[in-house]
């Protein structure tokens, strides 16, 4: 999102697509530039798990299925920016001495470049997910060692598409994890990170255990909480079963530290209210459920369509209840973590309520305006432009009038707060509904009563 | 049909504004032709104040008063000079919101007499004698004077038609504002004889007349810190400038002079309160608002001219 | 006699303070009724004038909240 | 006693008046120039930075 102009039922947003260097109309997604390419580089896709190549797939599912170069590790921009030489090209022709054969839909266009796309919306939703928090902060938990994950890796691990393929290994030597330990509010309910609670944590933590539990039954599992949060349609059953199936749940705060030891094992030290007393286990691998954050660059966003960001630095909602999926900028929609850790059910009712939200308000070709709107009396305006920059929704223009240049307020885009009117040193602004005589005639009538 | 009969009195000001209209140089010949000037004291005219008294009521077509209100002699003349007179008009800052000199408003006459008569280093005076509002002589030569009182403006004591502002207006408003009174097309009683519209409308210095926003201020500064950029605007630099608040009637004389406006102007027809107007737009203009601590003496920045005839008026003093 | 109690003028922000001592009112709390409160849109609706009036008037403090 | 009272004294910036005093043949036996005005400089500049102090204090006289 380059920039974005206009206002409710009238968005001009231009958006910017980054060069791919491979032609999407002409790549059949075949993988195999993405097997030839010789750079390898972390798979972002897998927190860094395994590899992946410069020339790549963002992972498997991707749609559309289509093939990337990535510019900073690709070789051939590499040596073509030092020695102005064109190098590698591996992917596009292939190692004919090796009879190996490049891209085979010819797809590879080195010269791709930026491109700029201009969209004409009425509403906007805005759904940028979330970002897991890392495990660095946590030097207790000792973030250096491999074999100590998040809960996101570990979800690739057991993935089918993962980098093991699906199979339990540790990272440090691929061997099969015998005891894991698990341990929640990594980041959470924490006042030195997050004061809130990630909400989707405990019910994940028990989703792993139970597939883990299901399909090796002999792994030992040990779940530690601050306690167990399960609210939610079936969600407690869901606890009951996993705990049935051999998933040792430990509550009692949290775990005080985790510190590697000479053997290559983990030693977990604990608390454990039910008994009362300290617990330390030796566990092969340790993952941590670390806390949801807004993802990178949301008060950019939030910026650019002037919506709120909250104290946690998630956007924030008009009204907890009564206007949960819309922002203090009209036609500006928030869906999913970006407004709030939640779990996937809660993400898609959001999601849809703000569909239909931002369906109702572009469908009937005409918008309703608050009659509580400040305006300019460009006559009595004196260009003094102390307005423009105070208003925090960015709805006042400058516009020429009678050969002036003159404050405008766009009524589409004026909230009502009022704070240009309070500011006018021309007193050419009128807030309709509190001005500043009505106001005064309050006070003056409160005083004297 | 006779002359217009016009009369000017100078209350507690500088005669500063008398010396504006004296400006008005090959103009005021005609001024002074084309009226019937009947009392101008005390600079001008050798008028006394008996003289005025024995006039008739209604007799004099404009009165102009300049300076404001501080003592019960200029109380005594200006309502005299509302009998006397069909239209009153406010001349000048002090008359119109208080000026300069209505900076008394901070402290009570006994503080400001006790400064300048007792408690200075170079003050002689072991008897601690001040000015007393009567004194009989040896015993027979009866002296009096006015007594002091708090600054106030014009039509805080008599009801008043127009006011100009200006400290004092320059010659040019004068002389609009005169030619406006000889042809009778004068504004609605109460109005500003002004072009009603703020400094900024009429200041090269505006980015927003070149269709540019204007920037929050990132600092404050006082008048003798760095010099502005030159055609950058002062109050986006930091230097404070009450050009948005105040009319700029004046051709813009000190923002053009690398100097920040001080608002002698007068407040922009609509506002009533200066002070916390100039308050209110300086405060919307800064960027950070931990930069309020840094602004160097408010009351006299945004008071400068105008504590009179603010909401407040004064200092509670106890 | 009874005892003095300040007259207090309170600019309430509609989002904030006003839905404060709303929900204050619904919770029956109580606050003497020397207070006044008079609602604005936001506090950035809150001019100087408004402050320094009241104070002019007679009222004892104003409580801006937003 | 006969008094003869000049007020406003004219011709000048600033108030005074001027009060004398005859006796009973009408000689002067006493004068007064009073200075009715007060302004109050001295106490009600401090604080002001003092870059600003020229551009005020120049409304102490303005002719």
């Amino acid at each position: 999102m380059e920039e974005v102009k206009g206002y409710v039922g009238n968005f001009d947003i231009k958006i910017k697509k980054k060069a791919k260097y491979v032609d999407w109309d002409k790549c059949i997604g075949c993988g195999v530039c993405t097997e030839i390419c010789p750079v390898k580089v972390p798979n972002e896709y897998n927190y860094g798990l395994n590899q992946r190549r410069a020339a790549y797939i963002e992972y498997p599912q991707a749609v559309p299925k289509k093939a990337v170069i990535d510019e900073p590790n690709c070789l051939y921009f590499k040596t073509f920016k030092k020695t102005g030489k064109p190098a590698c090209q591996i992917c596009e022709k292939g190692i004919p001495a090796k009879n190996i054969q490049g891209c085979p839909a010819d797809a590879i266009k080195f010269d791709d470049r930026d491109e700029f796309v201009d969209i004409k919306v009425g509403a906007v939703i805005i759904a940028t997910g979330f970002k897991p928090m890392s495990k660095t902060h946590f030097k207790e938990y000792s973030p250096q060692s491999p074999d100590v994950i998040t809960s996101m890796e570990f979800e690739r691990i057991l993935s089918a598409t993962g980098p093991t393929g699906g199979e339990l290994k540790r990272p440090s030597d691929g061997t099969k994890p015998k005891t894991i330990a698990m341990i929640s509010c990594v980041g959470s309910r924490d006042e030195r990170y997050h004061s809130y609670c990630s909400k989707v944590c405990c019910m994940y933590m028990l989703k792993h255990a139970r597939i883990l539990k299901e399909k090796y039954p002999y792994i030992n599992l040990y779940l530690f909480f601050i306690d167990v949060r399960t609210a939610g349609k079936d969600f407690e059953e869901f606890y009951v079963y996993t705990k049935g199936l051999g998933a040792k749940i430990i509550r009692g705060g949290r775990v005080s530290s985790v510190d590697e030891k000479p053997n290559g094992k983990l030693r977990v030290r604990g608390f454990d209210v039910d008994l009362g007393s300290p617990v330390e286990l030796e566990a092969d691998l340790v993952v941590l459920a670390t806390a949801i954050e807004p993802p990178d660059g949301v008060d950019d966003i939030g910026r650019l369509f002037s919506a709120t960001c909250g104290r946690e630095g998630f956007l924030r909602e008009v009204h907890t209840k009564l206007y949960p999926v819309e922002t203090a900028a009209r036609g500006v929609l928030i869906a999913g973590c970006v407004q709030g850790p939640k779990d996937i059910p809660e993400s898609i009712a959001q999601s849809r309520a703000a569909a239909s939200s931002a369906a109702s308000l572009i469908i009937p070709g005409k918008i309703k305006f608050e009659a509580i709107v400040s305006e300019v009396d460009r006559e009595k305006c004196s260009s003094c432009g102390v307005c423009v920059p105070l208003c925090p929704y960015s709805a006042i223009k400058i516009e020429t009038y009678k050969d002036k240049e003159k404050a405008k307020i766009e009524p589409a885009l004026c909230a009502g707060c009022g704070v240009c009117a309070s500011a006018c040193p021309s007193r050419a602004i009128t807030f309709h509904g509190f001005t500043t005589e009505q106001v005064i005639e309050q006070i003056s009538a409160l005083v004297e009563a | 049909m006779s002359k217009p009969k016009l009369a000017y009195y100078l209350a507690g000001g500088c005669g500063g504004c008398d010396i504006a209209v004296v400006d008005l140089s090959e103009t005021l010949v005609d001024v002074a032709l084309a009226v019937d000037i009947v009392f101008w004291a005390p600079t001008v005219a050798d008028a006394k104040y008996k003289d005025l008294e024995a006039m008739p009521d209604g007799s004099i077509d404009v009165g102009l008063i300049s300076g404001n209100i501080r003592n019960s002699e200029h109380e005594h003349i200006a309502k005299v000079l509302r009998k006397k007179c069909k239209v009153l008009i406010a001349f000048g800052i002090c008359a119109a919101t208080g000026g300069i000199k209505g900076l008394v408003n901070l402290y009570t006459t006994e503080q400001l007499l006790d400064k300048a008569y007792i408690n200075t280093m170079s003050t002689d005076n072991p008897d601690k004698v001040i000015p007393q509002t009567s004194f009989v002589l040896d015993g027979k030569y009866d002296l009096t004077l006015p007594t002091l009182m708090d600054a106030r403006t014009l039509d805080q004591v008599v009801p008043v038609e127009y006011y100009i502002g200006g400290c004092p207006p320059h010659y040019d408003h004068v002389k609009a504002a005169f030619t406006a009174l000889l042809s009778g097309q004068l504004p609605p009683p109460g109005s500003w004889i002004t072009m009603g519209k703020a400094l900024c409308e009429v200041c090269g210095r505006n980015p927003v007349l070149q269709g540019k926003p204007k920037k929050l201020a990132t600092t404050v500064k006082r008048t003798i810190e760095g010099t502005p950029t030159e055609g950058a605007c002062l109050l986006e630099e930091g230097y404070l400038c009450l050009g948005p608040i105040t009319q700029g009637d004046c051709g813009v004389k000190c923002p053009n002079a690398n100097i920040p406006c001080r608002g002698c102007g007068g407040p922009i027809p609509g506002v009533k309160d200066f002070g916390l107007r100039a308050i209110s737009a300086v405060a919307s203009m800064i960027e950070d608002e931990k930069l309020i601590d840094q602004i160097p003496d408010p009351v006299h920045n945004f008071y400068r001219y105008n504590l009179p005839g603010s909401t407040l008026g004064k200092k509670v003093k106890r | 006699m009874a005892q003095w109690e300040p007259r207090i003028i309170v600019i309430a922000c509609h989002w904030c303070t006003y839905q404060g001592a709303d929900l204050a009112g619904s919770l029956r709390y109580s606050y003497p009724p020397t207070v006044h409160i008079v609602r604005v849109p936001c506090s950035g609706r809150v001019e100087p004038e408004f402050i320094a009036e009241a104070l002019k008037k007679g009222a004892d403090g104003v409580y801006v909240g937003g | 006693m006969k008094t003869i009272e000049i007020n406003p004294m004219t011709r000048l910036e600033g108030h005074g008046k001027i009060k004398i005093f005859l006796d009973e043949n009408g000689n002067v036996e006493n004068a007064f120039m009073q200075v009715v005005e007060f302004m109050g400089y001295e106490k009600f500049l401090k604080g002001m930075p003092i870059e600003e102090v020229p551009r005020t204090v120049c409304t102490i006289c303005g002719v």
